[in-house]
């Protein structure tokens, strides 16, 4: 097949990988018995969907970061409003089932004295409706902070805080009770999803699924991208966006593109994340959210379309192990690692690998034919791609 | 209501009694005849002024290229040349003055990837490549061919385009180093790389700056030839300090100062230039 | 309402007193005193308090400051009533009437009198008459302030007797708008309440705004109450205009938080490049030290205390500056050239160093005390200024000139920014890079621990300062225009400002969003902050 | 004074020097020439130490250079123009050039005379921002900077390069004066070859990461040693 | 007593509070609370004869993660009760697991009520044992003029618009009330302040009810202190500030303002002084305070004690049949009871800060006040009742359709 060759063995791998979790995972879940050692127990399962969604995050935050060079530092947001716009749905399904009974109003509006639903809560009481604000709503604020920031120019880091600012003036917001989106607490203690009830087994094993079955979509995608001759010139606008500019290209549209794609990704996975952890509020736009975000996605490797899958998952996961089996240290572990891994493995997990490989292969040839060379230089690792240019640059 | 007195204008082309007709009326008829004249050039500046914190680095520059013309600038360092060019490219935006392409282009009103889109290629005095593609994506992302993004998603590779590439990467001399990070050339290889992307872009017309700076002298004289070449069926500006170079061009040279032309005419007659030996050829 | 009857009460009372000098001698003080011995209940305590005001006697001055102290005790057995200075075991006690020493009893035997906020206002309004005639002008002068609150019509009488003895201008101007505003309240002629609106109008605040607009609202129309009304609209004028000169002040000191937060961001993030996560810790660090100063202050040399900040500011330079110079020695050097890798790391760092300090520290506040100089505020015109934040903006800009010297007028300064433009180069004209590299980013974080001394002043002192700026922080050293230290500088006051401009009316929290996005845009406008660099260089 | 011998120099795997042994010494002009990619700035980065070498040595008057850091070295007397100019973009004129105080005593910290009447345009630019400068200016600056660091060993990679004719006429001038009067050693990388032939002393030829031909500046005009030059 | 040392498989207790990130300054001390608890109780020959174990993890202020925590608590380590969260906000992220697990969770912090459900005791103050008490003592002692002054979430926009709705039921105008929210956090309180005092200066007596949460109360109470505003002209009275929040500040410019808790460690009884000398031997520092939601988890802890003891099991259905109705002595020298509707009743103290940093209590109710889930000062919830055992058995009751509402309908078991 051409389109495997064109993507690479890894990829499809990964594809593969992902797909026969989707598989595999809520087969053992439901159907091998609790005592059996293959068997996945039904606490782990919302677990694994929640580090799905954050892979399929992070994969979204490698799309502009990795490739373009957008250091975004508000990717939480899109994330949160794919989120919201789930909880929306999972609010309006929970329907007269209210503490209060209200059979429009959700709870929190009852009990603040909201007198009718606001107008950006209609049509949530519909799937179809929710689903295209999971794609609209962080797609359509993407493109248009993108259009006014990447016309006008906005780069390296100024672009990085703006979207901070974005992020946090989301949070602030979404915090505010007047908004209409529940406040501090969020939306939470939903029923059910699409007709079926939302702790199900069978309903978080679908969950689960349709995140591997959306991460591995988001991979192919990313893959095919950046495979393209657009790949290349993501690349070229990482590197020099002006130079691009001037043999005709735009990178305004190319980061336009990137930026939009990417926040729709990060809308996707917030809208599986929400059903799976059961709540959703403001805390994810928090702006350190998001600067988690970029730590899995440089953990695991910038620009390898592995990388962020692999750290994303590493991080959430040592995350949920240290944080219950060493509540007083976890910080020391999470924060040694980081310190770690840019020590160690400068450029991430798979990009230490992948480099490791080829530089292995390349010096394996040098050595043949040099046999003079004696005692390895303390060769500096090079200017890595991408980077901001130092202000001073 | 009228502010001030009516001047007594010529009175001939009387249009209207209007006081500002007559005014009007001669102004665009002036235009009129500029515009004729510009009409048949490739590249027309006229009075283009541009300052930098009050120091003017292009000063009233006018400056006319035919269709199909190479022309060569000197000028001593700092005289402007690569302002000029970074005004020609929309880099920046002089502060008044006209800057005409094909005529009726006014390239004030575009940007930078409109103009190269129109068909204005450049090499950088500094050279500068994209660094973590390989030497074949660069010349690859500067082929000529649509811009638009989807495109380039949609993009296949053709049999075309790789004799081209091929093509490029035996002048440029760079085959062997086809798959190599253009970060890991040297100087004067990224020189080569550089103008490998101009002729990969294939525009209609070139500005290069100082494209023989660190090359040997018989590299020199391969550039030479080579632009040569292109200028028969494209219009080149070049601005270069080598006279060995400029002199085995054989073009109009035009000799910049102080953002001004000082002086323009063929080498023999620039250098002959009092004021050109004075400011920049040295005795 | 309660308190007005109290205070008319007392005032009456004290009229008397006043009509009868001092050697009228009245009911036994001490008698009165010791029936605030057993338990009683507070209502009881009101009366003994009346009772006491009733006599005019200013010996009753001591046992109800004491008792507004909370000083006051009384012994368990024969219940005896004390005034006791100190919890020492045993405790000295003194006599609540005299002042004599009275021995000491053992803690344990001791009740306080309980107090609550309306016994300290009722000895405040009984001490009110008690003190119009204290030798003290300042007393004097708060007991008129006191009449001036209550403007009570049955206090002209007690206010015109004390004019009449009065001998200090300040304490006279306060008595006369204190009878002004009761004047008001009482049925003396117009002339008298013509008089009264001016003396008021002249007072110009807002309480005398009150007066006068009470007075307008209610009184029949005529030329006092239309004076009133005039003065009224002035005062509202030159409130209003004092109004603004307010709010820029409180701009200008949030600007200096502000400024203070970020400068040293806008070395290791603004010149070197560094995207420091680990700056909030930094200033953390600084806020720790002051603790730690304050507490070996407390416990070795408690007379020191006034000096706490001083001795503090130094060594939380060296405390957060050597931890900077760790981080640069340790970490930072190997990832120059790869500035987006410096986000992971110092993300670590910041992680380790807020647990480290939730460790040792434990995770709650730890109290950091304001010396007596950085306490209270001073009135200037209709501003209220509070002495620590003008202490914080003389800082902050002391702090930010010295940076501006040190960076732009020094040799060192010369080579930090040589350095951080091109380490190669500066390492090929000979400049010790490694040595350079170490002491900016050591600098850096120096002053992020002298910011952290001034924020303990105005914050929490908790492991979670340091996350609380760290936004804040980049949002400033990038809207000025990240490498230009006016730019910080600007950026922060003009930040401070607006945000205390749009509080007032959007509220705090829609006041920070607006803020917000006005970032959001104005980086459209500049999208390289207010003083951006420029020139060919900048994305050539 | 320098000597290099036998200088092996990779990059990741790729060898980009091979055994090269050259030798500068003061009073005189050792002039280096080649193709582009032949190693001309790959051999002086190992000089002033901004790339470690895999094998053979360096030394200064004698000593090791080996484990001295690019600072240690500038500090011992090599001044040194490299190629691409590498101003302080943001730092004025005058800054740059006071960058070479870095070495010098303080009584020493001015800015030598000739510098400005070598390059006038330096003087009247005192205060603008190196980056803003134009190409050739920048590399005025660039050697006028290394002067002030008083070198002893003046490494040019290529100082020609974008500067106008007269100028380089003066630099010729100059580089003379300096070997003349101050006895420096000078190190210099060239394309342009009548320049080089004019000032240099000794010439070296390299080629492919080697050098190929070392000899008097006459031995220019061999055709053998054209043949290394030619494409 | 000499106890038999517990044997057997031991109970787990989980405790769920966060060590880190911005709740950590007030959670922390509840983990350390409730380890001292347990390990008091294994002193005292643990439960049942079996041994107590604390299974401790960190949910490090991130909602998400409580409910993640406690899913895996439950389901994985198998934890009988779980002492839980600070915040509304983590309380409502894990509702839902703890009544999908049938978990028995103990929440000991004040709370904006509106909200019962059958796993959950609360522990803490309902807005009736703590802000309309505190109200009406102000206007007792005279105030005519309120600023609500809030932290822009769920719990003070609850607790200020049950408020209002009480201030104007009694005679209080509109415009004598000010209610003002800040961000979390907020520490730039200069023109808040200053408007306080504006607010102050019309020449009624006024107050300021402060529902203003944790980290912002430091900077607001310091620029109180500094711009002067004494507690005998504008009192505030604070329903989250206690002993924790008052230890990071300087309390002499503060003497005489308010807090509004049913528990203050000033309060002189012997089981009170019998509990601070366990928690500073436990925690090895006689500085350290005591507060409130510290002793709601004593109370929890010794009910839940006693209702496995009365159940005989840990069975999380016959544990929540029996606590209803369970009886344990709390600090303040009462007797708190757990009723139907899984609150407790409560004494409600209201105190001023003295120099040293406690209170002084200057009010106490004459009785235990008994929690309210269902505020009866809010339209739509005065009809709905929470009453958890038979026959009704629903956490939101319609006493006028006589129905159960919606969602906390007795579960059905699967
Ligand atoms: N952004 C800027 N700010 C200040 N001065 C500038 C700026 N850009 C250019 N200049 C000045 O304008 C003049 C013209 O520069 P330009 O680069 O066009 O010269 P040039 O003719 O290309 O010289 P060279 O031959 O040295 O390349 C120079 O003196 C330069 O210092
Ligand atoms: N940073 C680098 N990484 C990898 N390879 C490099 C690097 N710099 C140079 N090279 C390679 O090393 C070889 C020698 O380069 P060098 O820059 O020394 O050549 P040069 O003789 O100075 O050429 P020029 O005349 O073009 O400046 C070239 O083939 C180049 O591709
Ligand atoms: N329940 C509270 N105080 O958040
Ligand atoms: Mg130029
Ligand atoms: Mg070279």
């Amino acid at each position: 097949m051409i389109l495997a060759r064109f993507l690479g063995p890894r990829v499809w791998l990964l594809v593969a990988a992902l797909l026969a979790a989707a598989v595999l995972v809520p087969l053992s879940n439901l159907w091998l018995p609790a005592d059996h050692p293959l068997h996945v127990p039904s606490h782990i399962v919302p677990l694994l969907g929640k580090y799905v969604c954050y892979a399929l995050l992070a994969l979204a935050l490698d799309l502009v970061w990795g490739h373009v060079g957008i250091l975004s530092l508000g990717h939480g947001a899109f994330f949160a409003l794919g989120g919201y716009a789930m909880g929306m749905y999972l609010m309006r399904q929970i329907g007269p089932r209210g503490v209060y009974g209200n059979p429009v109003l959700p709870d929190f509006m009852v009990f603040l004295n909201w007198g009718e639903l606001p107008w950006f809560w209609h049509g949530f009481d519909q799937f179809w409706f929710a689903a295209l604000m999971v794609v609209l709503v962080p797609g359509l604020l993407a493109f248009v902070f993108g259009w006014f920031a990447f016309r006008s120019r906005v780069t390296g880091v100024y672009l990085s805080i703006i979207t901070q600012a974005l992020t946090y003036a989301l949070l602030l917001a979404f915090f505010r009770n007047d908004m209409g989106f529940g406040g501090n607490n969020g939306l939470t203690d939903f029923k059910d999803i699409l007709g079926f009830p939302i702790q199900a087994g069978t309903t978080r094993a679908a969950l689960f699924a349709a995140s591997c079955v959306a991460l591995a979509l988001g991979v192919l995608l990313v893959g095919a991208v950046t495979r393209s001759k657009l790949g290349s010139l993501m690349t070229a606008v990482r590197d020099a966006e002006s130079r691009t500019r001037f043999i005709g290209w735009r990178p305004e549209y190319v980061k336009l593109f990137a930026f939009t794609v990417s926040a729709v990704m990060a809308g996707i996975a917030g809208a599986l994340y929400v059903p799976q952890v059961g709540i959703i509020n403001p805390g994810e736009f928090a702006p350190v959210n998001s600067i988690e975000v970029v730590v899995w996605a440089a953990i695991g490797g910038r620009g390898t379309i592995l990388g962020p899958v692999v750290g994303a998952l590493l991080v959430a996961s040592s995350k949920s192990y240290f944080t219950a089996v060493a509540p007083d240290t976890w910080l020391f572990v999470l924060g040694g690692l980081f310190v770690f891994v840019t020590l160690f493995l400068p450029r991430g997990i798979i990009g230490t690998i992948d480099h490791g490989w080829t530089g292995w292969r390349e010096r394996l040839k040098a050595s043949r034919a040099a046999e003079r060379g004696a005692g390895a230089p303390p060769a500096a690792p090079p200017q890595s791609p991408g980077d901001l240019p130092s202000p001073a640059e | 209501m009228m502010q001030q007195p009516i001047e007594p204008g010529p009175a001939e082309p009387f249009v209207s009694p209007h006081p500002y007709a007559t005014q009007r009326a001669l102004e665009r008829r002036a235009k009129q005849t500029a515009d004729g004249a510009r009409r048949e050039t490739l590249l027309y500046l006229d009075g283009v002024t541009k300052s930098f914190d009050g120091f003017k680095a292009i000063n009233k520059l006018s400056l006319v290229l035919q269709k199909g013309e190479m022309r060569a600038i000197i000028g001593p360092n700092g005289a402007g040349k690569t302002t000029m060019m970074d005004i020609i490219t929309g880099k920046t935006k002089p502060d008044s003055g006209e800057v005409f392409f094909r005529g009726d282009v006014d390239l004030t009103r575009h940007d930078e990837a409109a103009i190269a889109s129109l068909g204005i290629g450049r090499k950088f005095q500094k050279p500068t490549v994209f660094e973590s593609l390989d030497v074949d994506e660069n010349l690859r992302l500067s082929l000529a061919g649509s811009r638009s993004v989807f495109s380039a998603l949609r993009h296949k590779r053709t049999v075309e385009e790789a004799a081209k590439i091929e093509a490029i990467l035996a002048t440029t001399r760079l085959t062997d180093k086809r798959h190599r990070l253009a970060a890991d050339l040297s100087h004067g290889q990224k020189q080569w790389l550089e103008i490998g992307m101009l002729l990969a872009q294939d525009p209609e017309l070139l500005l290069v700056d100082e494209p023989v700076a660190g090359m040997t002298d018989a590299e020199t004289a391969e550039t030479a030839r080579l632009l040569r070449e292109i200028a028969e069926t494209r219009s080149v500006v070049v601005v270069e300090h080598d006279m060995h170079f400029v002199r085995e061009l054989g073009v109009k040279v035009t000799c910049l100062h102080e953002g001004s032309v000082l002086s323009e005419g063929t080498l023999d007659h620039v250098s002959a230039d009092p004021r050109v030996v004075e400011v920049y050829l040295g005795r | 309402m309660l308190r007005q009857l109290r205070l008319c009460l007392a005032l009456l009372l004290a009229a008397l007193a006043l009509a009868a000098p001092a050697h009228a001698q009245g009911p036994d003080i001490a008698a009165i005193v010791a029936k605030l011995g057993g338990k009683i209940s507070f209502p009881d305590t009101e009366a003994v308090i009346a009772e006491l005001a009733a006599t005019g006697d200013p010996a009753a001055e001591r046992p109800l400051r004491a008792l507004a102290a909370g000083q006051l005790v009384w012994r368990d057995g024969d219940e005896a009533v004390f005034i006791a200075t100190s919890g020492a075991e045993p405790t000295p006690l003194l006599d609540p009437v005299t002042g004599a020493d009275a021995g000491t009893a053992p803690k344990d035997q001791l009740n306080k009198i309980r107090i609550k906020n309306s016994i300290r206002t009722a000895v405040d309004d009984a001490l009110a008459g008690l003190t119009l005639r204290a030798d003290d002008p300042a007393m004097r002068r708060r007991a008129a302030e006191n009449l001036f609150a209550a403007a009570d019509p049955e206090g002209i009488d007690v206010l015109d007797a004390a004019l009449a003895a009065e001998t200090d201008a300040n304490v006279r101007a306060v008595m006369e708008q204190a009878r002004a505003a009761a004047i008001l309240k009482s049925d003396r002629p117009g002339a008298d309440k013509e008089a009264a609106v001016t003396t008021l109008t002249a007072r110009g605040d807002r309480p005398a705004l009150n007066a006068l607009t009470a007075f307008a609202a209610a009184a029949p129309a005529g030329e006092a109450q239309e004076a009133a009304a005039r003065g009224a609209a002035q005062i509202e004028q030159t409130i209003a205009l004092w109004g603004q000169a307010q709010n820029i002040w409180y701009g200008l000191s949030l600007g200096s938080v502000l400024l203070l937060a970020a400068i040293g961001l806008a070395i290791t993030f603004g010149v070197m490049g560094v995207i420091n996560m680990a700056h909030g810790e930094m200033v953390m660090l600084g806020a720790y030290t002051t603790f730690v100063v304050q507490e070996a202050i407390r416990t070795q040399v408690p007379w020191l205390f006034e000096w706490s900040l001083a001795i503090a500011l130094p060594l939380a330079f060296l405390v957060s500056g050597s931890v900077g110079l760790v981080m640069e020695r340790g970490l930072i050097r190997f990832l120059y050239g790869r500035p987006l890798e410096t986000l992971l790391a110092t993300f670590g760092v910041s992680l380790i160093l807020q647990q480290l300090v939730r460790t040792i520290f434990g995770p709650t506040n730890r109290e950091v005390g304001n010396p007596d100089w950085m306490s209270g505020a001073f009135q200037f015109g209709q501003m209220a200024i509070t002495w620590n934040r003008l202490w914080i903006i003389v800082f902050a800009l002391t702090v930010f000139a010295a940076l501006l010297f040190a960076l732009n007028r020094t040799p060192m300064g010369l080579q930090m920014r040589a350095v951080t433009q091109n380490r190669k180069m500066a390492s090929a004209m000979g400049i010790r890079t490694p040595f350079v590299d170490a002491m900016t980013f050591a600098l850096g974080s120096g002053i992020a621990g002298i910011a952290g001394v001034a924020l303990s002043q105005i914050d929490n002192v908790s492991p979670d300062l340091g996350g609380s700026y760290i936004i804040d922080s980049f949002m400033v050293v990038v809207f000025g225009g990240v490498g230009n230290l006016w730019g910080t500088l600007v950026g922060a006051m003009t930040l401070g400002i607006v945000n205390k401009f749009l509080e007032p009316y959007a509220g705090a929290v829609l006041g920070k969003i607006v803020v917000l996005v006005l970032i959001i845009l104005f980086i459209q406008k500049r999208p390289r902050g207010l003083f951006a660099q420029k020139g060919r260089f900048v994305d050539a | 004074m320098l000597s290099a011998t036998n200088v092996d120099l990779f990059y990741g795997a790729a060898q980009a020097l091979r055994g090269v042994s050259i030798e500068a010494k003061p009073g005189q002009i050792t002039c280096v020439l080649g193709r582009n990619g032949v190693g001309k700035t790959s051999l002086m980065r190992a000089v002033v130490g901004q790339q470690p070498i895999r094998g053979g040595t360096i030394t200064l008057d004698g000593q090791d250079l080996k484990r001295e850091a690019p600072y240690a070295r500038a500090r011992r007397g090599i001044g040194f123009v490299p190629q691409g100019r590498e101003i302080f973009p943001l730092l004025t004129v005058k800054e740059n050039l006071q960058t070479g105080f870095a070495p010098l005593k303080p009584k020493d910290r001015t800015i030598p005379p000739y510098v400005f009447e070598m390059f006038p345009v330096l003087a009247d630019m005192l205060g603008r921002r190196g980056g803003d400068l134009s190409g050739g200016q920048q590399q005025q600056l660039a050697i006028g900077r290394a002067l002030v660091t008083r070198p002893r060993l003046l490494v040019l990679d290529e100082p020609t390069e974008g500067i106008q004719p007269s100028i380089i006429k003066d630099i010729g001038r100059a580089i003379r004066t300096l070997k003349e009067q101050a006895g420096l050693a000078i190190l210099l990388v060239e394309q342009y070859l009548d320049f080089c032939r004019e000032l240099a002393d000794q010439v070296y030829v390299m080629d492919r990461g080697e050098v190929v031909h070392a000899g008097p500046a006459e031995s220019l005009d061999d055709p053998a040693v054209r043949r290394h030059l030619t494409v | 007593q000499d106890a038999a040392k517990p044997t057997g498989e031991p109970i787990k207790v989980g405790v769920l509070h966060s060590l880190s990130g911005t709740m950590a300054i007030s959670e922390t001390t509840l983990k350390d609370v409730m380890l001292m608890l347990i390990e008091e109780q294994n002193a005292k020959g643990g439960l049942l004869g079996r041994p107590l174990e604390p299974v401790v993890v960190d949910p490090a202020s991130d909602w998400p993660l409580f409910a993640e925590q406690m899913r895996t608590l439950v389901s994985s380590d198998k934890v009988d009760v779980v002492f839980c969260c600070w915040t509304s906000v983590s309380r409502k992220s894990i509702l839902p697991v703890a009544e999908e697990l049938n978990t028995v969770v103990f929440y000991p912090v004040q709370y904006e009520g509106e909200e019962s459900s059958k796993n959950i005791f609360y522990t803490g103050a309902a807005p009736n044992q703590q802000a309309i008490p505190a109200v009406d003592y102000l206007m007792e002692e005279g105030v005519e003029r309120w600023v609500l002054e809030g932290t822009d979430y769920v719990y003070p926009r609850t607790t200020n618009k049950i408020l209002e709705a009480y201030l104007q039921s009694k005679g209080v105008a509109p415009e004598d009330i000010r209610v003002n929210y800040t961000p979390f956090g907020f520490s730039d309180w200069q023109t808040e302040v200053a408007a306080i005092k504006e607010f102050g200066s019309a020449g009624k007596k006024t107050a300021v009810v402060s529902t203003v949460n944790g980290d912002a109360n430091v900077p607001f109470y310091k620029e109180l202190g500094n711009q002067g505003v004494a507690a005998t002209d504008i009192p505030v009275v604070a329903f989250s500030v206690g002993e924790e929040e008052l230890a990071g500040i300087d309390t002499a410019p503060l003497v005489g303002h308010l807090a509004a808790w049913n528990y203050f460690m000033s309060v002189d009884t012997p089981e009170n002084k019998a509990f601070i000398d366990k928690w500073h031997a436990f925690i090895k520092n006689d500085k350290r305070v005591t507060n409130d939601p510290m002793e709601a988890h004593y109370i929890g802890f010794n009910m839940w004690v006693k209702a496995v003891e009365k159940a005989g099991t840990t069975d999380p259905d016959a544990v929540i049949a029996a606590l209803p109705g369970i009886e344990v002595p709390n600090l303040t020298g009462g007797i708190s009871k757990m009723l139907p509707n899984h609150h407790i009743t409560k004494p409600v103290l209201i105190g001023e800060i003295n120099a040293e940093g406690q209170f002084d209590v200057v009010y106490e109710t004459d009785g235990l006040v008994e929690g309210d889930a269902w505020s009866d000062f809010l339209p739509e919830s005065k009809m709905l009742t929470a009453d958890w055992t038979d026959p009704v058995n629903c956490g939101n009751y319609n006493t006028e359709t006589k129905t159960c509402g919606g969602a906390t309908a007795p579960a059905t078991s699967n």
